[in-house]
């Protein structure tokens, strides 16, 4: 029991702890529930930190590992960190506290509902922890559970069919999955998933194996067009499974795409690539069309949150240095922000129990914190430039310029639609004459809402002018999947590492003559 | 540390009004914004005299492209080959723009004091202006693309904030709203131009860019596959980039958010909207001016989008009513003439215009704001007239503004106001520049110097000149159209939830007799800026276009110097060099015919031209078009994909028609469960006949 | 045509026959005597095959014993069979076709079923022919196959258990002897001497 | 022809079997003299004799071949025997509480269990066809009875009555493949039957036998079309026997079916895969859909029962030991995951007695929260949501599926997986998600027991049990091969 | 077909009862009783065979297996009965279209 070979272990079943305490906590004793929750994340979250401190940036690899077989040959016990899942840790240890605050109101079935939290973030912790391609299904799907309880019980008024939504969108695809990780370990011999990823799949069977992990991670993500299930999960769950939902559930998807479809099937995300634009594209400017005429603020955010999943899947299938680690950077930025622009949603709609845009309007009068706050998220989401929302969607673009200018092209216009969306919604929640009687009593932020939305603002400011901490973080991680994936494409890595020139020739040749036109052209097809 | 020190107190201005406002109260906030601006603005000074005057930038390096001082901040992206950081470069350029904003931001702190007087979130106020002051700082002092971007957000969010600033206006908060959309249409092509010049040129900092762009000279220009097209990849990149300047400088096209703009409070029109951030796209082009010389076409194009915009505001300013709609479409107008200067190559003469623009146009806002300020935010010119004798300082100040902005001068001499020196450099460059575009432009420039001498005379005559014509004279207007006031009807003054912090002054009253001069600290500013619109053309004419050779010493490499041009404009026929005077002239003689002598003549005109009038009048339609062909359909699309593909196709017809099959086989399965034994046995009987059917067919047992 | 062959065809239809009878009479009645009738000939068909124990077997256990039952049972339930339906269902038809090709299945295994003749005796317990039938039979049944033997015993057992459980009603109000307790009294319990004092009466 | 057993230590192997036999008769006579009040005795009595017995298993004094190759023990054998057992043992505890209302309070109803029980022990080491088919009527005769045991219940003697008429179809149709295969073969012990089979190859005749015989021994795991007498059944009868029902005589039935295929017809594989997998799809698919439109719970839980054998042969259609493995691991896990079900359903209890639709245990979350929340994880680990004990289940079935390479089988298989969620989300919805409107009587301790554990068997299954588990069923599959 | 009894005779004749017992089974809308004597005749089919087999392979254990079918199948037949029995009571009726209490 070392460090090195216990704080994983620790970090992801502490929260289950915790919720066992809660299970033998009367149920009355409401505070005591909050507390213990408040507590255990906590807990969680500085772990996460220390894990962080100790996690060394220069390495590629995975560290902090345990590897034992467990369950006959297949499923062992394996967990481990790598620069790309080290910081999704941190980002759900850091939600967690913040969602069990926001969650403080919560009057119905208190316990329960902190034991579900708390499940919930064992399941999602272990996701990013786990090592075993079996229990990655296990807590990939296993986060359904909770979250169809979270929804489906304390909930809004169509709570049950969008439970189920969310429930049968994400099971039809995962169990796809499933069956080809089952191949996966036939042809590999092992659910170890370093073993894995030094494994060289049939290019045949990649493309099937490509095919079953999109389906799951499609949805899971959600790209367009299977992110139906998502506007309505976000509008019926409570502000803290909204939150949830959004800030890290929806990045096991893009983890996945990361972690399994890039380096374990590369001849197939290469093949398939051009597809993944093509949704991407097709997410980033029509979901952003669908958001700006929503009447439902969380709806707006939900189809918002859609549109920005779809620079990470644009990112990721650049298949560059560049494009990776921004779809990285999106998917932590936009956990916080979207995050903390549910969180937003949540104060209002606590206080006035709606969330139709129409019913609100100048709340900057009574509110001028919170218009402080929802602005900074806004701007976030719209990815100005000095917030963090920018940085992943401006590396998003450049990576995929280089592969395909299509692609960027048409992502580009995101940047005008989310400027449209976002500032429409603040400008008619936000802005404008107080003049609803139902408003006139509204109260600024409390104590409580300021402590959850406050760290959020300075980590939004931080990381938009200073993302070293990330980008260093999944740096060498990134690199190193960037170069196995670019070898096994039979590219050159330094060409897909931004070495920008590659897709060029040049008008007067002066010794560019040597090099055959067909050969660029050929290029950025490749890719 | 100074050059730290310029760039970042407006931030900690405005972070302190901003996040302690409310705690420290709003005296001390604008002291504080106020006063920390003012330092800037010395310190700003300190760096560009000895530029300007002395033997070039203190402590700058020369590193065989520019003498430039850089200074590293911290860290930002650095990701495979590209490292970004937070630098702050200085150099003659930016140095000038340091001046600019500076000293213009500074005075705009101190004039607010006095404008804003009576509004009560002015702590709020003084904050936006400091980081507007801030972002446009880190614009001018950027060292790469991305920072230069950022910049470019940064003041575009803070001209959102400033614009929506009496947020319960929904005119203020729409036209916010619809700056910064527009804006971000640029920035569309300014984020794909940075994209494609870090494909091609492989960096992302400036003198890594210019450097690769100088080894185009040996290896020839690079072909780009942008989109479905091989183009030439200069060309793409620097129209790209340009997309954005046209944004920013709301040049034709993309300038429909400018006059919308005027929502915002008057110092903030004279700061971001006359002075500086619409001059961003202007900076952005000379700053990469290395880059738009190894693209003729792009440079044709910055040609003509400036022409038009010159012309085209012009024509639009000659029959607006608000007063700051007039000065705005000026603007535009003068920023079409930077372009102009730009695309022809004499760079130097598009940021002399910048400059001088910065000082009179500065003053024109500040003018017209006093002017409001007096009348209790009365904007429509209309209901304006006579105010000469209530408010002689402001009136003069106006027509300082006034000579300026039209180019008084006599040519060939040194005597001119600001405007006059630049103005006809850029006239005499366009001309020089010759071929087909130089000929249109040139024309396209004097006819708008026409104009524009109309429309400022105008101003100042409506205003200033004649009888009062405030509300309680209403129909005796110069255009007693009734057409013209329905279509008027988005154009109303500020609505009365400000005015009624004036108490008792409503603003239905006499305004007129009412009326006052404004405060000292608004005026002074404007001594300030009528000092810069007499002198700034005549003190630096040297710098920027006299001689070459001076000019490229001036600037020290941080601009691309075109010889030729200079010297062509320096050589243009004399008729030439009297044209734009010529057309000042004939301007100011027609406004006063039209104004002072006949007044009854606008209406005619209007009513015997209803279709032109009614065509300048609503900004050639560009709103309308841009609504009808942009904005609707976006929301049409957006409904029919939220409506016809999310709801009906994938959601009803694809997941629920999922479940309702799944109903239908289910509740066919259940009537196969019929509860009868012969059924029952009949089941198994067809299941054992079809397996062992199965069993001999499949294992080739027959 | 040899005898045996004309007894097998004898047998034979007269046993498709009567089963054809069991499943079509209406009276269930007449269904339990056409059973008899084809186990009876069955058993003749046994008889032929050399198995004489069961042949007879059938007779005693089947006729005399579960045909009977059937019999009993269904005169006890009293059932009248006018009103019970008739006629063929509504998808005899398709289940016609089906179980014509069952059977068209069955006879195809029927005609090609071959025994390889090294098979023949080569079984798991070859017919010693100097043995009869039912002396072979009893041979093994109790050694070689005792655990069948004790495994159709429990299956009596549960046969027997089952019925009763099933069947048997405790009828209150019926008078039942008591075996347990007439044996269980005691004198002292039930007689009483008394000394009866003469004119006096009890 | 003398008999191998000559004295009783040769007994050994059947130990367990003779134990449960003497047993019983010790029982039948106990029950008949003692006083009828006191049948409980009788059963707890039983529930020991089950637990010795099942002791006896684990403890196997020896493996081998007896009774002249009618008997076989081996670590398959014993791994299914103590999934029989204790599946046997924990519906008679099921049957315990409220006894009288469900019928089962006969002293004969434990006699008939154990009875069913030793039939399926026979079954379950059956080395010949006539043991199988002795031991298959042992077990099936008693479980007729049972089912009809509430005698003046009309459903449950419709239910007796339905599931005997089917059921002695189907053992028609088993004898006429043994028939069959014993006329092909010469022989009827299973070891003698491989080897003729690899000898004289395939013929019709051979292959009409396996298919009756696999038909029959569908019936009674009750695979599509064999199944559907399951749902009727299952809801006539009182819900104690339904317990009993929906466990061991599965397992026992199983168990058969992978002793044939896998040992018997393994000359063939390729024959008998055809005929498993048709079943397996039938049965997946048929029961996710007709689930959906139950309002019975028992209904329900039959077509839960029918959709698991389903997935169950998933893992034995790839002919494998890894499938095998699969299957031995999927019946523990859904014997535990049903007892638990069954659990439940009996601890829904109103005034008027037991629950019977789903709808009628709506917001039982809020007036049972325990009762509701292990039934909520049984539906999700049934449903085979991870990281409950029925994903592992799945699991191990579909990676053996795949192994083969039968994909479209396992795609199938998922697939109707995905659409069963929905009908077990319903319980879940109701009992979670809507307003409550009845009140449940006092659940009996021994529920709460078999409840608890069950859930948390369930929950920690990666934890505790599944280590473990894997090895032993590794262990028993490769007795067979 | 030979002059002597072949195994084909056998069968045939035992697929030709077991046919009827089947069809008994599903046909036979009438009452319960007939099914339960159409299971019977399936038996009977069964044991046909089996003697068959016996005779032909001369082989004992086909005798033997006849041996406990006949004995099981008293057995079933006397549940079966019972059943009836039960079901009649309870329902007053032994028509195979009353025995439809529970389906769906």
């Amino acid at each position: 029991m070392t460090f090195e070979n216990s704080i994983l272990t620790l970090l992801t079943w502490l929260p289950v702890l915790g919720a066992a305490i809660l299970l033998f906590t009367p149920k009355t004793a409401l505070n005591a529930i909050r507390w213990i929750a408040l507590a255990t994340t906590i807990v969680v979250f500085v772990l996460s930190l220390a894990l962080w401190q100790a996690f060394d940036a220069s390495s590629a690899g995975f560290q902090f590992v345990v590897n034992m077989p467990w369950i006959g040959d297949s499923i062992g016990y394996r967990v481990g960190v790598d620069g790309i899942s080290v910081l999704f840790v941190v980002l759900t240890a850091l939600l967690m506290p913040a969602a069990v605050l926001a969650s403080w109101d919560v009057e119905m079935r208190v316990k329960e509902y902190m034991i579900v939290f708390l499940v919930l973030e064992t399941l999602m912790v272990g996701v990013f922890t786990t090592l075993d391609l079996a229990m990655f299904y296990v807590f990939f799907e296993g986060t359904l559970l909770p979250m169809f309880l979270i929804i489906g019980i304390w909930g809004g008024a169509q709570r049950i069919q969008a439970a189920y939504k969310f429930f049968f969108y994400t099971f039809v695809g995962s169990v796809l999955m499933l069956l080809a990780m089952m191949g996966m370990y036939w042809d590999a011999g092992t659910t170890d998933i370093v073993r894995l990823l030094g494994h060289d799949f049939p290019v045949g069977m990649q493309t099937w194996l490509w095919l079953a992990f999109f389906a799951s991670l499609a949805v899971k993500m959600p790209m367009w067009p299977f992110h139906r299930w998502l506007p309505e999960a976000h509008v019926q769950a409570p502000t803290a499974g909204s939150v949830i939902l959004a800030a890290i559930l929806l990045k096991l998807g893009g983890y996945g795409f990361l972690r399994f479809s890039l380096p374990m099937f590369p001849d197939a995300s290469a093949q398939f690539a051009n597809f993944v634009f093509v949704l991407s594209v097709a997410a980033i400017i029509l979901t952003s069309l669908v958001a700006l005429v929503q009447t439902d603020i969380k709806k707006l955010i939900a189809y918002s949150s859609v549109a920005h999943m779809g620079f990470v899947t644009m990112g990721i299938f650049a298949g560059n240095a560049l494009g990776i680690q921004g779809a990285m950077f999106q998917m932590i930025s936009h956990g916080i922000v979207s995050g903390a622009l549910f969180l937003c949603v949540g104060v209002i709609y606590d206080r006035m129990h709606t969330r139709e845009i129409s019913a609100y309007g100048g709340l900057v009068e009574r509110m001028p914190q919170y218009a402080f706050a929802f602005m900074v998220f806004t701007m976030a989401n719209v990815g100005l430039p000095g917030t963090s929302g920018f940085v992943g969607e401006f590396l998003t673009m450049i990576g995929v310029f280089q592969v395909n200018t299509w692609v960027a092209f048409g992502a580009a216009f995101g940047v005008i639609f989310s400027a449209g969306y976002a500032l429409w919604l603040y400008r008619r929640v936000v802005f404008g004459a107080l003049t609803k009687d139902s408003l006139k009593g509204i109260l600024d932020l409390n104590l409580r809402e300021k402590v959850v939305l406050y760290p959020l603002i300075v980590l939004t400011v931080v990381f938009g002018f200073y993302p070293a901490p990330i980008l260093d973080t999944t740096a060498a991680a990134v690199d190193n999947l960037v170069a196995q994936y670019s070898a096994a494409n039979g590219l050159d890595p330094a060409v897909a590492q931004a070495e920008a020139r590659a897709p060029l020739e040049y008008v007067a040749p002066a010794e560019g003559a040597a090099q055959p036109a067909d050969d660029h052209a050929a290029e950025p097809a490749a890719h | 540390m100074i050059i730290q020190a310029i760039v970042f107190l407006p931030l900690i201005g405005a972070l302190v009004a901003g996040l302690l406002g409310r705690t420290i109260g709003h005296r001390p906030s604008e002291f504080i914004t106020t006063g920390l601006l003012l330092i800037a603005a010395v310190l700003s000074w300190i760096v560009f005299i000895p530029v300007a005057f002395g033997d070039g930038l203190v402590g700058a390096v020369g590193d065989g492209h520019a003498a430039v001082v850089k200074v590293e901040v911290m860290r930002w992206i650095q990701v495979g080959d590209m490292d970004l950081r937070w630098i702050l470069r200085v150099d003659t350029l930016t140095a000038i723009m340091l001046v600019v904003v500076n000293t213009v931001s500074a005075l705009v702190h101190v004039y607010s004091i006095g404008y804003m007087e009576e509004d009560p979130h002015r702590s709020r106020f003084f904050a936006y202006l400091s980081l507007f002051t801030f972002a446009m700082l880190m614009l001018v002092t950027a060292d790469n693309f991305l920072q230069m971007f950022f910049g470019w957000e940064g003041v575009g969010l803070a001209s959102y904030l400033l614009i929506g600033f009496w947020y319960t206006k929904p005119s203020a908060t729409a036209a916010a709203m619809k700056a910064f959309i527009v804006n971000r249409v640029g920035d569309f092509g300014f984020a794909l131009g940075i994209f494609g010049a870090f494909l091609v040129l492989g960096h992302i900092d400036f003198d890594g860019a210019f450097h690769a762009a100088d080894e185009f000279a040996v290896t020839g220009l690079p072909v780009i596959q942008f989109l479905s097209w091989q183009l030439d990849a200069m060309t793409v990149i620097c129209l790209l980039l340009f997309m954005g300047a046209m944004g920013k400088s709301a040049q034709f096209l993309l300038h429909t958010w400018l006059p919308d703009a005027m929502e915002g409070p008057t110092p903030v029109s004279a700061l971001i909207h006359a002075a500086t951030m619409v001059t961003a796209g202007v900076f952005m082009v000379a700053r990469l001016s290395p880059l738009f010389e190894t693209s003729p076409v792009a440079l044709t194009v910055v040609i003509v989008i400036g022409a038009i915009t010159a012309f085209f505001a012009a024509t639009v300013g000659l029959v607006q009513n608000d007063i700051k709609r007039v000065i705005a479409y000026s603007t535009c107008s003068q920023l079409g003439y930077m372009f102009v200067a730009l695309g022809v190559g004499a760079y130097s003469a598009g940021i002399f215009h910048l400059f001088t623009h910065a000082f009179f146009k500065a003053l024109l806002f500040l003018g017209a704001g006093s002017v409001i300020h007096a009348m209790h935010h009365e904007q429509d010119m209309r209901n304006m007239g006579g105010l000469r004798k209530k408010i002689p300082i402001t009136y003069a100040m106006m027509m300082i503004g006034t000579l300026a902005l039209t180019g008084v001068g006599i040519p060939g001499t040194n005597f001119g106001f600001a405007g006059f020196f630049s103005k006809d450099a850029i006239i005499e460059s366009a001309y020089a520049f010759g071929g087909n575009v130089g000929s249109l432009a040139f024309w396209l420039l004097v006819v708008a110097a026409l104009f524009t001498s109309f429309y400022s005379w105008r101003l100042v005559h409506l205003t200033f000149h004649g009888s009062p014509r405030d509300a309680q004279h209403h129909g005796e207007g110069p255009h007693p159209d009734p057409a013209h006031a329905a279509l008027e009807s988005h154009d109303e003054p500020i609505d009365d939830s400000n005015a009624d912090d004036h108490g008792d002054h409503g603003h239905h009253g006499s305004a007129y007799d009412h009326a006052h001069e404004s405060p000292n600290v608004m005026l002074v500013p404007l001594y300030v800026l009528a000092v810069g619109a007499v002198l700034a053309g005549v003190v630096f004419y040297g710098m920027f276009f006299h001689e070459v050779e001076h000019i490229e010493h001036f600037f020290a490499g941080s601009i691309y110097v075109d010889h030729q041009i200079i010297d062509d404009a320096h050589h243009v026929p004399t008729w030439v060099k009297w044209s734009a005077t010529i057309a000042m002239i004939l301007g100011f003689v027609s406004a006063w015919y039209m104004y002072i002598r006949r007044p009854d003549v606008p209406g005619r005109l209007a009513a015997t031209n209803p279709g032109l009038y009614k065509f300048l009048l609503n900004k050639w339609y560009f709103d309308e078009l841009y609504n009808t062909i942009f904005v609707k359909p976006a929301l049409w699309i957006g409904n029919a994909v939220w409506k016809g593909f999310d709801d009906w196709l994938v959601d009803g017809k694809i997941a629920e028609g999922l479940g309702r099959r799944v109903q239908n086989v289910t509740s066919w399965v259940v009537k196969l469960q019929s509860g009868y034994l012969y059924h029952y046995a009949f089941a198994m009987l067809i299941g054992i006949a079809a397996l062992l059917t199965w069993a001999i067919a499949a294992g080739g047992l027959i | 045509m040899t005898l045996p062959l004309f007894f097998f065809y004898v047998f034979s239809a007269i046993t498709v026959a009567s089963a054809f009878m069991v499943i079509s009479a209406r009276n269930p009645v007449h269904a339990v005597l056409f059973l008899i009738l084809a186990f009876v000939n069955a058993a003749g068909l046994f008889m032929l095959a050399g198995a004489e124990f069961l042949a007879l077997l059938l007779i005693v256990v089947y006729v005399g014993a579960v045909a009977v039952l059937f019999l009993f049972v269904v005169m006890m339930i009293d059932v009248d069979f006018a009103e019970l339906k008739s006629g063929l269902l509504s998808y005899a038809p398709i289940g016609m076709v089906v179980g014509a090709i069952l059977f068209l299945e069955l006879l195809l295994v029927a005609g090609s079923f071959v025994i390889a003749p090294d098979m023949v005796g080569a079984g798991g317990l070859p017919i010693d022919a100097t043995m009869d039938n039912t002396r072979a039979l009893g041979l093994v049944l109790y050694t070689r196959y005792v655990f069948l033997f004790q495994g159709a015993a429990a299956v009596l057992l549960v046969a027997m258990i089952g019925a009763i459980v099933l069947t048997l009603r405790h009828r209150t109000g019926i008078k039942r002897q008591s075996t347990a307790s007439q044996l269980g009294r005691k004198p002292s319990e039930t007689v009483r001497n008394v000394k009866v004092k003469s004119g006096q009466g009890l | 022809m003398n008999s191998d057993v000559t004295d009783f230590a040769s007994l050994a192997p059947a130990y367990p079997e003779v134990l449960m036999a003497l047993g019983i008769l010790v029982l039948l006579l106990l029950g008949v003299v003692i006083n009828k009040e006191r049948s409980a005795l009788v059963s707890w009595l039983a529930v020991s004799l089950l637990a010795a017995t099942g002791l006896l298993v684990m403890l196997q004094p020896a493996d081998g071949v007896i009774f002249n190759g009618l008997f076989i023990a081996d670590s398959f054998g014993r791994f299914m025997k103590v999934l029989v057992i204790g599946g046997a043992g924990l519906a008679l505890i099921l049957a315990m509480s409220n006894a009288e209302e469900n019928g089962v309070h006969k002293y004969e109803y434990s006699v008939l269990a154990l009875l069913a029980t030793l039939g399926m022990m026979v079954m379950v080491s059956a080395n010949d066809l006539m043991s199988l088919y002795v031991g298959l009527e042992l077990q099936s005769l008693s479980l007729y009875v049972m089912a009809a045991i509430k005698r003046d219940d009309p459903r449950a003697s419709e239910a007796g009555l339905k599931y005997f008429v089917l059921g002695a179809l189907s053992s028609g149709l088993l004898l006429y493949g043994a028939s069959l295969i014993y006329g092909f073969t010469g022989h009827t012990n299973l070891g003698e039957i491989v080897i003729a089979i690899a000898n004289e190859g395939r013929s019709v005749g051979l292959i009409f036998g396996v298919v009756f015989l696999l038909a029959g021994v569908a019936f009674k795991i009750s695979a599509v079309p064999f199944h559907m007498w399951t749902p009727d059944v299952y809801e006539g009868a009182p819900t104690p026997v339904t317990a009993f029902f929906a466990m061991a005589p599965k397992v026992a039935a199983m168990t058969l079916m992978i002793r044939l295929v896998m040992d018997t017809f393994a000359p063939i594989t390729s024959d008998w895969q055809q005929i498993v997998i048709f079943l397996s799809i039938a049965s997946m698919v048929l029961a996710a859909f007709a689930a959906i439109g139950q309002q019975s719970l028992k209904r329900l839980i039959a077509y839960s029962s029918i959709g698991h054998v389903g997935f169950a042969l998933v893992g034995l259609s790839s002919g494998t030991q890894v499938g095998v493995e699969g299957v031995a691991i999927y019946m523990a896990i859904y014997v535990a995951m049903t007892v638990g079900l069954f659990a439940c359903l009996l601890s829904f209890r109103t005034d008027t007695g037991y629950v019977e639709t789903i709808d009628d245990l709506a917001g039982a979350a809020q007036t049972r929260p325990f009762v509701a929340a292990i039934m909520a994880i049984l539906m999700f680990s049934l449903i085979g949501l991870p990281p409950l004990a029925g994903f592992f289940a799945k699991w191990h079935v579909f990676l053996a599926a795949i192994e083969a390479n039968l994909y479209v089988l396992s795609v199938i298989g998922v697939l109707a997986s995905a659409v069963s969620a929905f009908y077990y989300l319903r319980v879940v919805k109701v009992m979670f998600f809507d307003a409550p409107i009845k009140q449940f009587a006092a659940v009996p301790g021994e529920l709460n027991i078999i409840m608890a554990a069950s859930g948390f068997l369930v929950v920690t299954y990666y934890f505790t049990v599944g280590n473990p588990l894997a090895s032993w069923a590794q262990t028993a599959a490769g007795s067979l091969f | 077909m030979g002059l002597e009894i072949g195994l084909g005779h056998y069968l045939t004749v035992a697929a030709i009862l077991f046919t009827l017992g089947v069809f008994g089974i599903f046909i036979n809308r009438k009452n319960v009783i007939v099914i339960l004597m159409s299971v019977e005749l399936i038996l009977l089919a069964v044991n046909l065979n089996l003697v068959a087999f016996s005779a032909h392979l001369n082989d004992l254990q086909g005798q033997v297996f006849a041996l406990m079918i006949l004995t099981v199948a008293a057995a079933e037949a006397a549940i079966g009965l019972a059943i009836l029995v039960i079901f009649y009571r309870n329902r007053g009726t032994i028509a195979v279209e009353d025995v439809n209490m529970m389906k769906g």
